[in-house]
């Protein structure tokens, strides 16, 4: 791993076979299948939203990187400070937001999780942990940083959790916030998505090296490097981070190798717009599917059987579809929220 | 020839890079077909991923880079998809660019050119929307170019190019769709540019920048069968700002409304209300001058607010008429 | 109590840490016993390292981190020692703190204070004089405050802190010295204050903030004996901005001069002469208003041309008598 | 090294003795000893200048880093692009500037290296090879790989140089400049005079390791870490990295380890003013004189007797303080100066 190359993992060809369950007790098991068709489910919903003209705004679909949120807050508390970014429904989803408020959200409607003000860029869910989505790359990364630095000043042991992309590295912010956060003894866990991609862009045209996590390396941070797309290993990792920088108040950092399958935004596969990107890739990466793989080491185990399967993806997709229609059929926020909700001292709808 | 304010940007960059071998173009996008509209279309292609260079996401080291290659002579554009992620790079935009002249006594001099685009509304929200003109044109040492025509989206971006000086040019998405012929280029120099009558009138001056002018050129129209003959006048050039014109269409017209995409405070509308202001005499206006400008608020995603967010030629015609006690 | 404004900022920092446990301070220089003169002295050794704290060269970060502390429910001040360097921190201030509240539909506060110095003169140069407060007074959901006083030092920074709001509060090194009692404090509300008259006259209105406020007075004091009496308004508070006094003020005085530090396009004094002409009669003011501000070029090193650079009550005097024919 | 705690080459016990000068010819090591001097002289002048208030602005004097400027410039061209920073009074001097032109400067004369509208912070010699410096710290470090990608376009074979502080690798800039360098190929030299203080603020408080070099192999760039205090090691091992980045343009990494007798600013050492500055750290810095090194290998081998030097240091004396006194005598720019010189376009006195 040392040369930072991700060697297989940045390769489609590999890790297509079942993840391995060993060890793991069925109930969680369910639990990560749930939590991974659940993101699956919306996310789709959303592209046929955005796609029928449902949605104005833009969305940007994580659908092939699912396992990663599932695993990571599997070891989190509702009081840790979760951000994320652009691509983030997978993220405010896996720490237990209501489907339904997050549908309002993308249509702009006043039951959303920002209250309609944001859409699908720019999701708040304090309540369930997630304090913030939004869509200027690497923004959210020093915001992280300091609600860390708050719980580590306000005693509470709760650790900041930061998703950025492999393209948000790029940024010189978020050096100088793994810096910061390094010397200042922060208990926060950068997560790096890599999907190999910022928007049009291969990451070989863009960095020395595929592996980000060289900068963890640079600030003296521990690390791991893992397949994003094994939900038990993303959630064994990341508890042992996760419990180290809350143990010791220290910074963490996590990199986990994986794929967008739609295009960098909406619902459209963008073959031809990424340079670098190509039928055959795409096609290849669809089989390193994070449920699927999952899928076939429960069944194999015996843990579900096929019509399980089945019984339990219908279920998931009738409630998205009934909150789908609930949140269409809400109501937008009053017209008072355009200046009513500038100040926080002045607040009136 | 028939083109667009979007084909219009994507010629002068092949004007350009075709006559000036020190012409090289950075930023992000570059090397996508849609990243910029039509504005860029294939200009990898045609002229090679050396000088049309895709980049990281790295907003304040490729203005740096590219602050760094006009000190070294050649007529760098660094091109941002948005403005809004310009705020990573105001260190090189204000306290290099636009200083490096003076701060060597006028014996370096820094051509680069900033594109930046003002890319808003389809419910993208706070983030993305943004129209910080005002900003720049408060910076001595900057040039600011906005141009809302498709004849000035070439020419100027050319002359931008050529200029010794940093120049921000500022281009607005909403106004790629717009048409018009186009003569063949003839360079012109950019510090004999300024203001602009894009239609004259006796009633009222209408001043507006960028897309703004269109909707005031929309406005005017209504506004005539109203029987208030409106003059509009196009900024074009916002920094350094010269008045003059303005001022005295308004020794004409008496009236001053002035219309723009950007907030109030601080903002490029109020600059005009104080140019006037200073230089007439009390009681040259007839009527209070008007501001038509966003509400002070970050912009909406929600279609419910949106839709409301922005000026309007409905909304101009409005404010208008209610001056001079029509409606 | 016998104060100074640099010792009433350190009073003010004194009282917020001994109050309220989630006031914490980040920025460059609080473990020197020099770098932001006497406003914090020893701070780090009254309240620990732990809360006051002493940071790498990452404006970017720190200014980010503040905000992310504030989100979580601390009093966060991020001191910056410079403003030019802030260029830096841009996203953190404008995209997102002066944003949160509106994207999260007012569910998120972000009550983070970003303490920016106006730190100028002494042959410094282009990079490390700039008064930007223009700017920030220009986005919404950002309140901008600049005290001029000894006791608004003090308690305009209190009220910063304590507001649910991001704000930035903005002093100048030049007011340092200036000497005042300070009352024992008591909180007050920053949305209930504005703009204050500093002193009555009935002649001309003269608006400044900060440091241009004093050379306001000492203007007027010279005013006085040319028999011209002068009504100083001290903005305090540039956004939001309430102009209503000083509208009153031009309609008793019917001249108006506006005083800042800053650049003029686009600039606060500007946005005055707009909001007057806006909001008064035509004819309202019997003379043309002025602005007395920066010339348009970056700050000078040389002595030579930093001693005319900036606005002085000289200066201000002369261009005053000029409206009344006096000199 | 690779652990990058720097050891010995941070801790002034060590590297005190004579430099090594095996192999050099004595020419060579005359044009070293003039060149330091020159520099230390120069800083000296200017400590006392401003001591005595004849300087007005303020003055960051680097004695005791001299060889590093001295070392890298013997292998520039004066068509390769050097850049500095606030400290770069070497920088200039080192590339051949006017000692007159730059006290004129510091004094904001007409005369000055900037035409007096820059003073010590903002120097610029063009002609010479020195593209400029300016105060903000790490504001000229993308700007340098810009100059050198614009050779690289020009195809001039010519080198940019970016001398930066230990401080200034702080900044997120530098990390999107090494990258950005180093995905496009762009021949810079960084040059890192890591002299573990930025400002009041010693390494340990603002970084977890002392050497900065761990973002060159973030970044998969070539480096060198060196004693900046030795004037023949920061010639050879310059030379061999600048000689990599001209034949292959590709960006290279090195970093000088050195220290500054006197305060972060002005003529007083500020001893109170450091966090982890002492005296004795200081007094021990002293005998790692970059000078006194060379002058006593110089000794030894004999290439100069002790009159030698005293004759020598007694010329440069003389020769700066005609240049200062010449500097005092010119005038001012003029007043059109101020708004003459603001656009290129519009130039005027
Ligand atoms: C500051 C800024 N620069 C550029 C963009 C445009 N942009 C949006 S997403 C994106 C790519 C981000 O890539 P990565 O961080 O890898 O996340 P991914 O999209 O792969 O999830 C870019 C360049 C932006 N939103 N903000
Ligand atoms: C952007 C910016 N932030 C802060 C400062 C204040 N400042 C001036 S020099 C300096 C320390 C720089 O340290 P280093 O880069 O190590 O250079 P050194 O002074 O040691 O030569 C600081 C923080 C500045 N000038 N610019
Ligand atoms: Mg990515
Ligand atoms: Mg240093």
């Amino acid at each position: 791993m040392d040369d930072f190359l991700l060697q297989e993992l940045s390769d489609p060809d590999h890790f297509q076979e079942p993840i391995s369950i060993e060890n793991i007790d069925s109930d969680t098991l369910i639990r990560y299948l749930n939590g991974m068709l659940r993101i699956r489910y919306a996310e789709r919903r959303l592209a046929r939203g955005k796609k029928e003209g449902d949605i104005g705004g833009p969305v940007h679909l994580g659908v092939g990187q699912e396992a990663i949120a599932v695993g990571i807050s599997g070891n989190l508390r509702k009081t840790d400070r979760i951000f994320g970014a652009h691509r983030s429904h997978s993220h405010v989803l896996s720490m237990g937001a209501d489907l339904y408020r997050l549908f309002a959200e993308v249509l702009g409607k006043d039951d959303g999780l920002s209250r309609g003000m944001g859409g699908s860029m720019h999701l708040w869910d304090q309540a369930n942990g997630f304090y913030g989505s939004v869509p200027i790359v690497s923004g959210t990364v020093p915001l992280a940083v300091g609600a860390a630095l708050a719980a580590k000043l306000q005693n509470t042991e709760d650790v900041g959790v930061i998703y950025l992309g492999d393209g948000a590295v790029e940024e010189g912010v978020v050096h100088e916030s793994l810096n910061l956060a390094r010397v200042m003894g922060v208990p926060v866990l950068f997560v790096v998505e890599n999907n190999l991609f910022a928007s049009h862009m291969h990451i070989s045209l863009r960095q020395p090296k595929y592996a980000t996590a060289r900068f963890a390396v640079a600030n003296d941070m521990l690390y791991e490097i893992v397949d994003g797309n094994d939900v038990v290993k993303m959630h064994q990792t990341s508890k042992n981070l996760i419990s180290y920088a809350r143990t010791n108040s220290m910074p963490v950092f996590l990199e986990a190798v994986t794929y967008r399958w739609y295009g960098h935004v909406d619902w459209r596969e963008d073959i031809d717009v990424g340079v670098n990107r190509s039928e055959e890739e795409v096609a290849a990466w669809r089989k390193r599917d994070p449920v699927a793989r999952l899928v076939c080491a429960m069944l194999a185990r015996g843990v579900y059987s096929e019509d399980d399967i089945e019984s339990l993806e219908l279920r998931i997709e009738k409630e998205t579809e009934i909150a789908w229609q609930q949140a269409k059929e809400s109501h937008y926020p009053p017209h008072s929220a355009l200046l009513g909700r500038v100040y926080a001292s002045k607040m009136y709808d | 020839m028939k083109h667009n304010y979007g084909t219009a940007i994507l010629s002068a960059f092949e004007y350009l890079l075709e006559n000036y071998s020190d012409a090289v173009v950075i930023g992000q996008g570059l090397w996508s077909p849609w990243y910029v509209g039509n504005s860029m279309t294939n200009l990898d292609k045609k002229f090679g991923v050396e000088r049309i260079i895709d980049t990281p996401v790295s907003e304040s080291a490729c203005t740096g880079a590219a602050v760094g290659a006009a000190l070294a002579g050649m007529k760098p554009i660094v091109v941002h998809p948005r403005m809004d992620f310009m705020l990573y790079a105001m260190d090189a935009i204000v306290n290099q660019a636009a200083k490096w002249s003076h701060m060597t006594g006028g014996q370096a001099s820094c051509g680069v050119t900033i594109r930046a685009i003002i890319n808003r509304g389809g419910e993208q929200g706070a983030q993305h929307s943004q129209s910080l003109h005002a900003w720049f044109a408060h910076v001595p040492g900057l040039r600011v170019v906005m141009p809302s025509t498709v004849s000035d989206a070439r020419d100027l971006l050319i002359a931008s190019v050529l200029s010794p000086d940093p120049v921000m040019y500022i281009d607005d998405r909403w106004l790629y769709d717009l048409e018009d012929t186009l003569e063949p280029v003839s360079e012109i120099d950019l510090t004999k540019e300024g203001p602009k009558i894009l239609r004259s009138g006796s009633d009222i001056t209408i001043v507006a920048s960028g897309y703004a002018a269109r909707l005031a050129l929309e406005a005017a129209a209504e506004l005539d069968v109203l029987g208030i003959a409106s003059e509009v006048i196009d900024l074009r050039i916002l920094n350094p700002l010269n008045p003059e014109l303005i001022i005295d269409s308004v020794g004409k017209t008496r009236h001053l409304a002035v219309i723009d995409g950007g907030w109030k405070t601080c903002g490029i509308a109020g600059e005009i209300l104080a140019s006037v202001a200073e230089n007439t005499i009390p009681g040259a206006l007839k009527k209070q001058p008007i501001r038509i400008m966003l509400p002070d608020a970050p912009a909406p995603t929600s279609i419910a607010l949106e839709k409301n967010y922005y000026p309007s030629a409905t909304n101009i015609v409005e404010r208008i008429s209610l001056i001079f006690g029509r409606s």
